[in-house]
């Protein structure tokens, strides 16, 4: 990849990944800013790859876009709204808003272009994907021994919190009712 | 043996507050017990105490509570605090006598009684800054509660206003320990070693603000105006035996403050502070005289005679800061009378609170206005109040004079400023001849018909109190014998 | 591309979504703001991984921090959905009895 | 054994008087006579002591023993001060009715106090009994206690003797800062600037108890107490002890520059002055306490003179003088219920023996030849003559006007126009007291023998003449009463509006400083508290009412802003949460 | 690698696991199984965490976990607490629809803190914050209601976005670094632009600070502390601290003193221990008072983190107090747990008369957490102020007395009525059904709370131990 496609590339990318990112906020129905926020993240899976994290790139492009067709489905199902129809402007206060977003922007971007940032150590792996599962086998593996009590956290806290009607709701207080009281039946063999 | 001392009551509370079982009469005779058993006990301390050779610190106990920080449960007796332990012994027997006849839940009121007395005397033999602080907060507690239980009037705002102030000075208090614990090296709470190599000698700066920590905490103990105005409040609307101990013992934990911890562990920032001391005990004594002098309310005004008479103290501990080659033996009386007249105000105040006491039981009332005559159908009140209110107005033959005398003359022999104070004394005379003529003599008043002259258990109480009042008065030797060598020893500490 | 774009990007992305979650009622919509300001987080932690050390230990915390947004998504549409059905209510305003 | 007489003098009566007045009415029955026992044997005991002059000292404070001891000034007082005390108990036992126990009791113990004083060698010792004769006093004045008025009359004498004794804690702290150490012999030896503040304290104190200017109204009010008490409390007992005090430290005063000089014209003024306001009383009592102030004037101006001989010869005359003529005032009282002169006119003749008597006395007083009074003046009067001839003026116009009062009193009582109605007679219990007093009052001249007998006969010549001189006049053409004499020179008024009535106020303004300003902040709190801690029954009719300061207010304040971030509304916690973080980190900018 | 040094938390996930597996097969009355399996798998942790596996401290994964001293405290105490809430919760609980995932989630939960606790880098650190909070928010919003719905909603949008803070601050300082253990991080950074440094630091603290529950992420502590069940509300006031405030000192210990980073901490603490004490002046629901009373706690806990590696006391006073705090903590909310009809503070009207046991258990946590001593926390605060002076910040400490005066004026209105001494009139609630495990649960931790300070001693040498980097 030549440099000059690099910096296209990464500009094409930043103003997609910014402007998609700011539509969210614009666009007057749910399910477009879905749209507008997936199309951002892909942006920014992109040009993680520019920046040699092929792994990594793949990985976000692949979760968000399906983080997003969940969330699309999730408002759909859950919150009962056609989300193309709903008209949408729920908005508080944005002066205060924008002017703290300003701000913090102005503050991140002061450091981002002020701060005498330390030359590179090391260079990148050859294989940066081998490195990485190198590294998550071995001197980070506790990370991802974390993350799986966290995903199974997840889970159980998710259902817990979402499920209005638990085991007992269903199977009676002695587990022993069958069928389950459903209000829509369903299930296999049913 | 010290620690039984200290924690006889305690032990005794615990089983009142466990078992709800126990009978109101068993209760209250529990506590006449156990107060007088720890008397005894007292006794028999100061009786060895005396007889030994060695003064200084005796019946020392240690153990390590927190080595690392440097604290241990130390505790220990010496000239300084063995009339103080004494005297809350005194205190206590003559409240669990006045109380025999408290109706209002007297088991729970023995209970903590017996928890306020363990913390006053836990307080007094401490010879830990930490074990000081501990008892010293739990007093505070204790009260509290005492107050707002048993008192009458405004008690819950009273109780509170009292628990936010003395809370506060206790802070200070807590953060001037910190500083001197932080200042020494190596770091320790324990008393004796902080009192041996004096920290902070050549900082004055950082001195004088834990000085400042200190002093602001046991002057709002004490107390000493401007930090005074919980006093009148919380005795007011006390219960007798509340304001008894609140007066008598927990005041002086204050003074005692002083002169077991200010004074020896800070000498040169005390010497440099002296003058701000003898003006704050200047303006305490004749201003808490002339507060008293226009009150109307009998409570109050002996409330008010409190801040006059903490302030002699607060002026004696000042003149023993002002330094000068000639005037040790000045100095050395000041502080003897110093703690004199810890114990004499411990005694007085609590006898007259107590007295007081009677006039709530009554009627409810505590008005000077409204009494008149009152000897006519109550003389025996009439003559323990008088002679309560002689001693306290510091006439010979009675413990005050004692301590006064020497705070005035030792006072004035170092500080010839102190002589601003004396017309304390004559004010302090007046509003108590005041308070007699409008109370007790006259033609029978309103209030006073009907007014049941004492009953046994009242006579006793206050009757111990002031038996050791004139005991004191005309034989000081056996308490002056305990503190002069102790307050030798703190003379030469605060001048070294 | 340097650091500074990179970083800058990052920053407007972050920002972008302060903004959001800061004006936005819904609680979806919030959630929106805070993937947004994820966005430039992963965007920023790629741009030090490149610039400064292209070390095994940036790209777990790609990992780490893509895995906290999948997990704490899951958890906030589980949270829109109590709040839904207790309160009927998907907008955060209508939530506001707890207070002082 | 010596030591012993001595304890005992001073503890029997305090014992039994402490005894007697803690039973009250339960020893009501014995307690004249046990009185009286305890008195006869105190007499005993002082002729005993004055004769063995035994000294004592033990250990009471630190460097402070207390000390007694009997030297030949006190040998001359102490069986004075026990003498008439034995005659006035006499004289009450037969007059006070009420409460014996309490009476006997507490006169005994005043007794104990004069005798302690008089005894004294230590600071300590003599301010314990100077005290505690101040309260006793008190306590007799008031001894009517059902009315307020003599209750107050005590608590004037009291308070005022009081004030002047703070003279003496300030003199023994500066005795102990002068290095003299507190013996009372010692104190000239304090270092100079002490020396000055130790002689002066001593001086007020002095001048206080002797009701002499300007303290001297005390004594009036005095007079509202029993007549035994009077008679007690002027002759031999309190206001004695302060010229006694005088007498006692003389080389202390001689030793400074100014104290001889201004005790002695002390004493001369209040000899002239109260000499004067006793001429214009119209009350017998008012006239005879005015008398006494003026003749203690003489003692303390021997004092100041130096002569101590012929000071304590005028002490112990005058007390038997006074004493008699109390009694006898007393039995006047208690036979016609009145004190007033106009209503006694002729009393004398009605009651003849108590009347000679009272003539006797009377006589001694305005110092005719050759009665006690007319020596022991003019012993005094020579020293002053020597000291500096103003002050021998000032004394010869004392004696002039002690026998223009004296006249005033002997002729009004002597006159014959009417016969006062009243009871028939005095006890025998009364008039021997008297007569026995009025005998020593024509006799102990006597003491004043010895410095008369170098003595100037031209002196005591001219003192003969004035006093028969004035009394003549007197009995010729009476004497004025101007309003300014008869009022006490407006002493008590004038003590009133410059100390008592500003100490009053100012005592009134600092307790509602110490309400309003001192407390306001607590009160402010408690107040807050108050509404939040009550349940709402009781929370809001008793909101704070008044004063509410600023950091009740400002802590409330706070506390409601401190609520106010927590709006319920999420975005603004955003809001503040991102603000806090940025402000944050812009510190941190700042100050790396 | 040592997969030993993690056998306690392993003992913890794997009861988490199981209860919530046996929770599927158990009838709704007899879930208490699920819950022996719990306390049984805490017990073991804290058996195994006691003793320590293969001598003493060490490093384990390569240097990203820290099994010292501190650690082993806060798994102790995180154990500890967390039984005790499960104890205190066991009537409120029992029976309930959820319980046996309450008990998972507790786990989970409590798993996070001490995951948090010996995090030795950022990663971990970021992955246990993770841990801890998830579960916290379906605990806040199990109860179900209206108002616990909202109280999870707060806490988890604030969850969320100081999570995400957190990873911001985590790339940044990664990415200064280099690198992501504390070992480099010391070495590394000091050489760093101190803004970037500071940014970074701020934002990894504000994570920090939610789980604290200090200022500027307090906001959800006294709602959820309110709505949620008292239970949980016990939890999230104790457990989740522990974790982040012992997080805190490592991480702060770590990082260079370039950016004066006692200042950011000495100015949270401020402003949280004085926000937290006004606000919870006028409270009128004990919980909610309680939870803003946590909120200053937090304050004073910060004083050691403040000058976390410039005094010897620091970390053995944070330490000493977290112990005493949550002893002190759980006692007072075992006490509503066992009153639950009394929500007001008005509603504990004579409960001296009528429970004196409780209202003892009250009266030590309250001054406790006050600060009376002998009580734990009286020692705790004792010794954080002379660190924080002794480390050189004398003002904090004068902040933080002050502000413990003004804290006792709202816990005496609360003791005031308890101790019937306001108005004679109030009719107070009678006593509803007896909550036995409750009023144990009170007392014990009541105990706990002196036992603390009067062998504080003993806790004092247990904790008194440098960090391993």
């Amino acid at each position: 990849m030549s440099a000059v496609f690099v910096d296209v590339a990464f500009w094409v990318l930043s103003v997609a990944a910014v402007g998609f990112g700011a539509l969210v906020f614009r666009v007057d129905s749910m399910a477009r800013a879905t749209y507008a926020l997936a199309v951002s993240f892909v942006a920014v899976g992109l040009a993680l790859l520019l920046l040699g994290l092929e792994y990594v790139g793949i990985v976000t492009v692949l979760m968000m876009v399906m983080e997003m067709a969940i969330m699309a489905v999730f408002m759909v199902m859950y919150m009962g709204m056609n989300p193309a129809l709903m008209p949408m402007n729920m908005v508080h206060s944005p002066r205060w808003a924008a002017g703290v977003a300003a701000t913090t922007f102005v503050g991140l971007a002061a450091l981002a272009l002020l701060v005498p940032w330390p030359a590179r150590r090391g260079a990148p792996p050859v294989d940066v994907t081998t490195a990485l599962g190198n590294a998550i086998m071995g001197s980070k593996m506790l990370v991802m021994l974390t993350v799986s009590p966290v995903l199974f956290a997840t889970l159980v806290a998710a259902v817990v919190l979402a499920s209005a009607r638990g085991r007992y709701d269903r199977f009676g207080d002695d587990l022993s009712r069958r069928p389950a009281d459903d209000p829509a039946p369903g299930g296999v063999n049913r | 043996m010290l620690s039984l001392v200290v924690f006889l009551p305690l032990a005794a509370a615990l089983p009142l507050v466990a078992v709800p079982r126990i009978g109101d009469a068993t209760a209250r005779w529990t506590w006449v017990a156990v107060t007088a058993a720890d008397l005894g006990l007292l006794g028999y301390v100061w009786v060895r105490y005396a007889t030994a050779d060695r003064p200084g610190l005796a019946y020392e106990e240690q153990l390590r509570w927190i080595p690392s920080v440097g604290s241990s449960y130390h505790v220990g007796v010496d000239g300084l605090s063995l009339p103080l332990l004494a005297l809350t012994g005194v205190v206590f027997v003559a409240c669990a006598v006045y109380a025999l006849r408290e109706q209002r839940r007297p088991r729970q009121q023995a209970a903590l009684n017996l928890f306020l007395q363990t913390t006053c005397l836990g307080l007094f033999a401490a010879q830990d800054l930490l074990v000081f602080f501990v008892f010293f907060d739990l007093s505070i507690v204790g009260m509290y509660f005492v107050i707002a239980g048993w008192g009458h009037g405004d008690a819950a705002r009273s109780a509170l206003k009292f628990f936010l102030y003395t809370f506060l000075g206790s802070l200070a208090l807590l953060l001037g320990f910190i500083g001197l614990y932080l200042a020494a090296a190596p770091h320790t709470f324990d008393m004796v070693t902080l009192t041996r190599n004096p920290p902070l000698r050549d900082s004055p700066l950082v001195g004088g603000l834990v000085l400042a920590a200190l002093l602001l905490g046991l002057a709002v103990k004490t107390p000493t105006v401007p930090f005074h105005t919980w006093l009148p409040p919380a005795h007011t609307d006390a219960p007798a035996v509340g304001s008894a101990v609140l007066a008598g013992v927990l005041l002086k934990m204050g003074t005692y403050g002083f002169v077991r911890i200010a004074m020896p562990m800070l000498p040169d920032s005390w010497r440099a502070w002296a003058w701000v001391l003898i003006a704050v005990g200047i303006v305490s004594v004749l201003y808490g005289a002339l507060v008293a002098l226009a009150q109307r309310d009998l409570k109050r005004m002996i409330a008010y005679t409190s801040v006059n008479h903490m302030g002699y103290v607060v002026l004696a501990v000042g003149a023993a800061g002002v330094v000068a080659p000639d005037t040790t033996a000045a100095r050395q009386l000041a502080v003897t009378g110093a703690v004199t007249q810890m114990v004499s105000h411990g005694l007085i105040t609590g006898a007259l609170f107590l007295l007081a006491g009677v006039m709530q039981e009554r009627h409810r009332s505590y008005q000077i206005d409204g009494y008149g005559g009152l000897a006519q159908v109550a003389p025996r009140y009439a003559t323990f109040f008088g002679v309560a209110a002689f001693a306290s107005l510091g006439l010979p033959a009675f413990s005050g004079f004692i301590a006064e005398f020497q705070i005035f003359t030792g006072g004035i022999g170092a500080a010839p400023v102190v002589a601003v104070a004396l017309p304390g004394i004559v004010v302090t005379a007046a509003l108590f001849l005041r308070a007699l003529q409008r109370v007790f003599t006259g033609p029978l008043r309103r209030q006073s018909a009907g007014f049941v002259d004492i009953s046994p258990a009242e006579t006793w109480s206050t009757g111990l109190l002031l038996a050791l009042v004139v005991f004191i008065g005309v034989l000081p030797r056996p308490l002056l014998g305990i503190i002069e060598p102790a307050a030798a020893t703190l003379v030469h500490q605060v001048g070294r | 591309m340097t650091l500074q774009t990179v970083l800058l990007v990052a920053a407007a992305l972050f920002a972008v979504g302060i903004y959001g979650a800061l004006s936005q009622q819904v609680v979806v919509m919030v959630m929106m703001g805070l993937e947004l300001m994820l966005n430039g987080v992963i965007l920023a932690a790629g741009g030090f991984w490149w610039f400064l050390a292209p070390s095994p230990d940036g790209q777990v915390l790609l990992l780490v921090v893509i895995s906290a947004m999948t997990v704490e998504m899951a958890m906030g549409f589980a949270v829109a959905t109590l709040l839904h059905r207790s309160r009927g209510a998907d907008m955060t305003d209508m939530a506001a009895d707890l207070a002082g | 054994m010596s030591a012993a007489v001595l304890g005992l003098l001073v503890l029997l009566p305090a014992l039994v008087g402490a005894g007697l007045a803690l039973c009250g009415a339960a020893a009501d029955r014995v307690a004249r006579s046990l009185s009286l026992a305890t008195a006869a044997v105190g007499l005993g005991l002082a002729v005993g002591a004055a004769l063995t002059r035994p000294a004592v000292s033990m250990p009471f404070l630190p460097q402070a023993g207390f000390g007694l001891g009997v030297d030949a000034l006190s040998a001359a007082v102490l069986p004075t001060i026990a003498a008439v005390t034995l005659l006035v108990l006499v004289f009450a036992a037969a007059d006070i009715a009420r409460s014996p126990a309490r009476f006997h009791g507490l006169m005994l113990i005043f007794a104990a106090a004069v005798t302690l004083t008089a005894t004294a060698t230590t600071l300590p010792a003599l301010l314990v009994a100077w005290e505690v004769m101040g309260a006793t006093s008190y306590a007799l004045i008031g001894f009517e206690w059902q009315s307020e008025e003599r209750v107050g009359a005590g608590a004037v004498a009291f308070l005022t003797t009081r004030t002047a004794d703070l003279g003496l804690y300030l003199a023994a702290g500066a005795a102990l800062a002068g290095g003299s150490g507190l013996d009372l012999s010692g104190l000239a030896a304090a270092s100079p600037g002490w020396r000055d503040v130790v002689c002066a304290g001593v001086v007020v104190a002095a001048l206080g108890k002797a009701a002499q200017l300007p303290f001297s109204y005390w004594l009036s009010r005095a007079m509202e107490g029993p007549s035994a008490v009077s008679a007690l409390l002027h002759s031999a007992a309190m206001v004695a002890m302060g010229g006694y005090l005088l007498l006692r430290v003389q080389p202390l005063l001689a030793s400074t520059r100014w104290a001889d000089v201004t005790v002695a014209w002390a004493g001369a003024l209040t000899a002239v002055a109260l000499g004067a306001v006793a001429v214009g009383q119209r009350d017998l009592k008012q006239l005879l306490a005015a008398s006494t102030s003026a003749q203690l004037g003489f003692v303390v101006l021997a004092a100041g003179v130096g002569a101590v001989t012929g000071g304590t010869a005028q002490l112990v005359a005058h007390a038997a003088t006074k004493a008699a003529l109390f009694l006898a005032a007393g039995a006047w009282l208690s036979a016609l219920g009145t004190k007033r002169l106009v209503a006694l006119r002729g009393a004398a003749r009605r009651w003849p023996l108590v009347g000679v008597a009272f003539g006797v006395a009377a006589l001694a007083l305005a110092g005719a030849p050759p009665l006690s009074l007319w020596a022991t003046k003019e012993g005094v009067l020579s020293a002053a003559r020597e000291f500096s001839a103003p002050l021998y003026a000032a004394g010869l116009v004392a004696s002039l006007l002690s026998a223009a009062y004296a006249g005033k009193a002997l002729f009004v009582l002597w006159g014959d126009d009417a016969r006062p109605a009243g009871a028939d007679r005095v006890g025998a219990g009364r008039t021997v007291p008297i007569a026995v007093l009025a005998t020593g009052a024509a006799t102990l001249g006597v003491l004043a023998l010895p410095p008369l007998a170098t003595a100037d006969p031209v002196g005591l010549a001219v003192a003969a003449v004035i006093a028969l001189g004035t009394l003549a006049a007197v009995h010729r053409w009476g004497v004025p009463e101007p309003d300014w004499a008869r009022h006490w020179l407006g002493l008590e008024r004038a003590a009133n509006a410059v100390v008592v009535n500003p100490v009053l106020g100012l005592a009134a303004a600092l307790a509602r400083f110490d309400d309003r300003w001192v407390d306001g902040g607590v009160v402010a709190i408690s107040g807050s508290t108050l509404r939040f801690a009550d349940t709402a029954a009781l929370a809001d009719d008793r909101v704070v009412d008044g004063a509410v300061s600023a950091l009740g207010r400002g802590t409330r304040a706070l506390a409601a802003l401190a609520r106010r971030p927590q709006t319920g509304q999420l975005h603004q916690y955003y809001t503040q949460a991102v603000a806090v973080l940025v402000v944050a980190v812009a510190v941190l900018w700042l100050v790396s | 690698m040592a997969p030993a040094v993690l056998l306690p938390e392993a003992a913890i996930l794997l009861g988490a696991v199981a209860a919530l597996l046996s929770g599927s097969f158990l009838p709704r009355r007899r879930q208490y199984v699920a819950r022996l399996i719990a306390v049984a798998a805490l017990a073991v942790a804290a058996g195994i965490a006691a003793v320590p596996a293969g001598g003493g401290d060490r490093l384990g994964f390569d240097g990203t976990y820290a099994a010292d001293t501190a650690t082993t405290a806060a798994r102790l105490l995180v154990i500890g607490s967390t039984l005790l809430v499960i104890w205190l919760g066991g009537d409120e609980l029992a029976g309930r629809a959820r319980e046996s995932e309450t008990y998972a989630l507790l786990l989970l939960s409590g798993l996070g803190a001490v995951v948090m606790a010996g995090a030795n880098d950022l990663l971990i650190l970021a992955v246990g914050y993770l841990l801890g909070s998830i579960p916290l928010y379906a605990l806040v919003g199990l109860e179900r209601s209206a108002a616990a719905a909202e109280a999870a909603l707060k806490t988890y949008l604030l969850g969320a976005l100081f999570g995400i803070t957190m990873l911001l601050g985590v790339s940044v300082l990664s990415g200064l670094a280099g690198a992501t253990a504390y070992s480099q991080l010391a070495t590394q950074l000091a050489a760093q632009p101190p803004a970037a440094l500071a940014t970074g630091g701020v934002a990894v603290v504000a994570g920090l600070m939610f789980k604290a529950g200090g200022v500027p992420a307090h906001f959800w502590v006294p709602d959820a502390a309110q709505a949620a069940s008292t239970t949980v509300a016990a939890f999230l006031t104790t457990v989740p601290k522990i974790g982040a405030l012992v997080a805190a000192y490592r991480l702060l210990d770590a990082l260079p003193p370039s950016v004066d980073w006692p200042l950011l901490m000495a100015l949270l603490a401020a402003a949280s221990m004085t926000l937290g004490n006004l606000a919870a002046f006028a409270q009128t629901d004990a919980r909610r008072l309680l939870g803003w009373s946590t909120v200053s706690q937090v304050g004073y806990l910060l004083l050691p983190v403040a000058v976390a590696g410039r005094s010897d006391l620091a970390l053995p006073a944070l330490l000493l107090y977290l112990a005493a705090y949550a002893a002190t903590n759980l006692a007072a909310f075992a006490v509503v747990a066992a009153l639950p009809e009394r929500r007001s503070l008005a509603s504990y009207e004579r409960l001296s008369s009528c429970r004196p046991w409780l209202a003892g258990a009250l009266l030590v946590s309250l001054l406790g957490l006050v600060g009376t001593p002998p009580a734990g926390v009286f020692v705790g605060k004792l010794t954080t102020f002379a660190a924080a002076w002794d480390g050189g910040l004398p003002w904090l400490t004068v902040v933080a007395a002050v502000n413990t005066v003004a804290s006792l004026f709202y816990y005496l209105r609360w003791l005031g009525p308890a101790f019937g001494m306001s108005s004679p009139s109030g009719a107070g609630a009678t006593s509803g059904a007896s909550r036995p495990y409750a009023e144990a649960a009170a007392l014990v931790a009541a105990a706990a709370a002196l036992l603390v300070g009067l062998g504080s001693g003993l806790v004092w040498a247990m904790v008194d131990a440098p960090l391993l980097r």
